[in-house]
């Protein structure tokens, strides 16, 4: 591995320029400090911390986790500080580690979405929204934001309209037609598409009959569901001009390849980094290695490459 | 400072009952700065299946560069970890969490139910050094004399007098822990320090609640990552909300959680 | 392993009485007869035969597999001899094997399905028809019959009015809400659903940068995709009043007994024939000595106990 | 009869090369009903990853009960089995598939390129054994001498003489098994016997078709099942349609697939 970069690997998304393609997932790297002692986290094109929302959340009872065939459920409930907690104490340690901060928030209503950002704008160091949409919305029967467009798109405009960093919209697999999706958040002036978010999974104790998790169901993540996210960044791609973030079982720089393939601009590592706390910079010294070994001029000849 | 070794190379396994293995894994940079009642986390095959690592607690560290779990097969990770061979290595992560607290004015108490007695030969080993004036108690509770004898002779080498129970009564006390404890004679000020199955954890904390003993417990949750990041490896506080095993623990002031009598 | 089977397995889909709730999947256990080298067929509750069509199909070009995480890809494209080989060379051989075969059937219009069930119906040995709906409707701009709730009623009902044996409809999961969907063809008179089938995705070769199997998209099946399975079969079970029967990633008794808790009927076993050839023989044996020795009256029991 | 054989025992394993393995099981039933040119598809690992059986081609029986395989580490199924020791037991399912026409009174020539050569070496014998007027000829190809030297030693043993040709002229011909081909001399009838990557069993096809000679291939796919019950391990027929490798085939007569020119 090489040990200074010296591939072009830069991408952008929207006016967010990233030294390259790999990002952190939310909920699956803390609040980056945690990872200090494994990962130079100034090498990584960004991070995207844990889901914040307009209050602090305690999350839901345990047991929150199961291992699963080459995967795992978690229900985390989005345990998280608050979003004024995670200004004045997340925020503060995150701005000088010198890599891209993406915030990933959530909400229960649009109002609840519209106040994160409104209160989040300005705040220095977040170099970009990043808007999870998988959450249900109370007001309208708990149905999640992201499996109605019209939904969707409103949340995606009402951020938009109270930020001056990017916004990236990550979208729910749990759809029939992620393209309707992904074009209503295009259409309402998101700068990027992360997808996927977890595939929603249950797990049983057969012994003592109970779910393996308190909140019954669950989210789905891990190298099982590279299928279907690889296939759902190729699908959107085809269908959007702004950029797709591919997110689903990544662990190595191959991986990323091929989600780059298949249309996506960047990625983010999730699972990986409970299995390989250094996976994230790994897959950054693979990339480099790969795009110098090819002799390929920039990464971005990547993008979309996929011959068929 | 925790580490993060892809090669940790096994230097010796050793098979003490049908089920539970002794494991010596050779590190200089855990073994020397690991403290009683951390953990490693494991990952005990190349492949994707299972896929997350394993926590285990560090039972033993020696000539400052090996260090020691002790673990029972139950599932796929831990008869995978069985399996493996002296000279073949593993992905450690450690050491990891916060460790017991050692305080050798009180008389220290020690508690342990099945692999929870693990992490307390470490723990005791320390408490031999640093607190020379009182050697601790010893209470340790198994199934049977198969399981418990062997995890029993170790701390019996450090010179240390154990007061044993199993459920079947094949030695020492016929019962529980608990059933020990109700006979000894504690001058405050005690520290009990615990690790064994919830129930028994419980039963424990109860107990010194009623004695007015200091009691620290060690939790085990299933954990995903084991250093603060997925927010999983919860436990309940008394106070509401919850701790995170992995980083606020595993070992808590067990009046600071919430327990159930079930 | 008990030699002889002596627990009450029984149960009932409708008219259909099987005498465990251990069936293979349709596509993975060929017509049956690959399996009589390593499985007493009499053993198992039912078995089902790949997806037949009016015409015979040629299927996909190669390649049609490929191996992912705890799971596989699979684009066969549905090759099948066609209905009237079927009745004429693979029925024939099916009839004295002396455990209930239910046809799996297709089609890429309303009037295929209508044609194939008529065409069908009075043939000695079929137990029973299981209507795959996670096929385009070619007549609507290709959308599957199994995502739009009117078309699967649509053909549930066709397939009703021309069938005097239970008909058995299987869901597609690549839905947004799958009980939408169930409810639709149970009110079009299904008697039982079967779920879930395969889940969309994708395989790329970074080296060659080409998709792993020739149709590019195919279906994810195996362990990887059990905790969708699962959580379908228990939201499913919730709404619906006739039995469910549970597929995707089942290898075990102690799988089966997880689905069956959920609210399973039945079971079946598909991508697990090819790694063990014995596992729904093997199935139904571990759930006899389970039922036995756990002492539990019949099987029944089990059906929808979950703990919560 | 196929036999599904859950504990095949390992009785042997060498390592040929830096990463081609031969390894020898014991199992009467399968080895006393295999043919030259059926495969065994084996689990090579415990758990869900990976998941599926992997086909090899048996190289050969002895003594009624051992069959071997010769296997190249290219992913994880084959180095899980390189890691396999003696004493191990595999889950085996096999013989499967149709084998190679054995005709006697014909000139037989068997051309093998890299891991093809394979089961070469079962139909050697066995023509050795049958055939005893004419010894098969014998093309053996591969990247170079490294990996070619240990493959053939074993029909030298059969007192078979060996064209060798390798990519890099380190050992025989420099060039393609076609480049041996078109220098020797063909009594009709010929029927040639082949087994290697699928560019150069398109050359030798072709050769095969201009010369006028029988040539039967044996087809290597991507397979689930190995029994005819999946569908996917597909080759296109000359005709149209497609044949299914494992269980039409893997070998055909070369006439009745269709061959592209890349
Ligand atoms: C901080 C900490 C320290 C630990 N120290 C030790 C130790 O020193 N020695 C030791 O033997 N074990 C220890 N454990 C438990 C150990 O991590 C588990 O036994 C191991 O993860 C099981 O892995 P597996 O793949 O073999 O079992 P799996 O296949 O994961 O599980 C098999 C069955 O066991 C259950 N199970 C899983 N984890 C636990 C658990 N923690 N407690 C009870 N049941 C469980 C599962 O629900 C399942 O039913 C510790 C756990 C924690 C959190
Ligand atoms: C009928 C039959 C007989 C065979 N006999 C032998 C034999 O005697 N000796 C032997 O060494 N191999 C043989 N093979 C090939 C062998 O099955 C594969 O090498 C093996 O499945 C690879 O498994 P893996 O997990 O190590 O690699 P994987 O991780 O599955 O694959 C690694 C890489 O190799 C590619 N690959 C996978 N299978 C093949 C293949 N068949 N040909 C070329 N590339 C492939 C994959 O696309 C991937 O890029 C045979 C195959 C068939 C169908
Ligand atoms: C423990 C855990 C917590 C997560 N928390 C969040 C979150 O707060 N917000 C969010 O948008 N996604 C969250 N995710 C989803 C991941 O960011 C990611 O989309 C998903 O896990 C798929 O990627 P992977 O397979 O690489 O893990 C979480 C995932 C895990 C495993
Ligand atoms: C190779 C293959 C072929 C299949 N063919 C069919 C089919 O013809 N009709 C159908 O309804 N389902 C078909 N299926 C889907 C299975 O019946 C089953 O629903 C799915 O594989 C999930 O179960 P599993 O995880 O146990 O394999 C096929 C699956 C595989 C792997
Ligand atoms: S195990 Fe991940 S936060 Fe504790
Ligand atoms: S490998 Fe399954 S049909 Fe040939």
């Amino acid at each position: 591995m090489a040990n200074s970069l010296t591939a072009d690997l830069q991408v952008s998304i929207g006016s967010l320029k990233l030294k390259n393609p790999v990002m952190t997932a939310s909920g699956t790297f803390g609040y980056a400090r945690e990872f200090e002692p494994y990962v130079n986290l100034h090498r990584l094109g960004a991070v995207v911390v844990k889901g914040i929302s307009l209050q602090p959340r305690m999350g839901n009872p345990p047991p929150r986790i199961v291992e699963t065939s080459c995967g795992m459920l978690n229900a985390i409930g989005l345990e998280n500080v608050g979003v004024e907690r995670f200004i004045t104490e997340k925020m503060v340690s995150l701005q000088d580690i010198n890599v891209p901060v993406l915030v990933n928030i959530l909400g229960d209503s649009l109002g609840e979405y519209r106040e994160i950002a409104k209160r989040l704008n300005g705040v220095p160091g977040i170099a970009g929204i990043e808007v999870n949409i998988s959450c249900p919305n109370v007001k309208k029967g708990g149905v999640a934001f992201g499996t109605v467009p019209e939904m969707a798109a409103a949340v995606t405009g009402a951020v938009k309209e109270e930020s001056s960093v990017p916004v990236l919209v990550k979208l729910s697999p749990n759809v029939t037609d992620i393209t309707v999706i992904a074009k209503a958040v295009e259409e309402a002036g998101a700068d990027g598409i992360s997808l996927i978010n977890t595939l929603i999974g249950m797990a049983i104790d057969y012994k003592s009959r109970r779910p393996k998790i308190a909140n019954v169901i669950g989210g789905l993540s891990g190298p099982a569901i590279k299928p279907v996210a690889l296939r759902m960044v190729y699908q959107v791609s085809q269908v959007v001009s702004i950029p797709v973030i591919g997110i689903g079982g990544i662990e190595t720089y191959e991986d990323v390849l091929e989600f780059m393939l298949a249309g996506a601009t960047a990625v983010q590592i999730g699972t990986a980094n409970f299995v390989n706390p250094r996976a994230s910079e790994e897959a950054v010294e693979g990339l480099d290695h790969y795009v110098n070994e090819q002799k390929i001029s920039s990464i971005r000849d990547i993008i979309g490459g996929l011959v068929l | 400072m925790t580490q993060f070794q892809e090669k940790t190379a096994i230097t010796r396994i050793e098979r003490l009952t049908d089920d539970i293995f002794r494991m010596t894994l050779e590190s200089y940079e855990i073994a020397s700065a690991a403290k009683p009642g951390q953990f490693v986390m494991i990952r005990t095959g190349s492949g994707k299946d299972p896929l997350l690592r394993r926590p285990f607690s560090i039972s033993q560290v020696s000539n400052g560069k090996y260090f020691q779990i002790l673990f029972k097969v139950i599932g796929r990770g831990t008869s995978l970890l069985a399996h493996c061979r002296e000279g073949e290595s593993l992905s450690v992560i450690g050491p990891l969490g916060s460790g017991f607290h050692i305080k050798c004015g009180a008389t220290n108490c020690l508690v342990g139910g099945g692999m929870g007695i693990a992490p307390l030969l470490f723990l005791a080993k320390s408490m031999s050094r640093k607190c020379t004036v009182k050697p601790p108690l010893v209470v340790l509770g198994a199934r049977n004399k198969e399981e418990l004898a062997p995890l029993i002779k170790d701390f019996k080498e450090l010179g240390l007098h154990v007061h044993a129970a199993t459920d079947d009564g094949s030695l020492g006390t016929h019962g529980l822990v608990t059933d020990v404890l109700k006979d000894l004679d504690f001058d405050s000020p005690t520290e009990v320090s615990v690790c064994g199955p919830t129930p028994m954890m419980t039963a424990v904390h109860f107990f010194c609640k009623e004695k007015n003993l200091g009691c620290q417990v060690s939790m085990e949750t299933a954990m995903a990552c084991g250093i603060g990041a997925c927010l999983g490896c919860i436990v309940p506080l008394a106070e509401g909300g919850y701790a995170h095993a992995c980083s606020d623990g595993p070992v808590f002031d067990a009046k600071e959680l919430l327990w159930q009598i079930r």
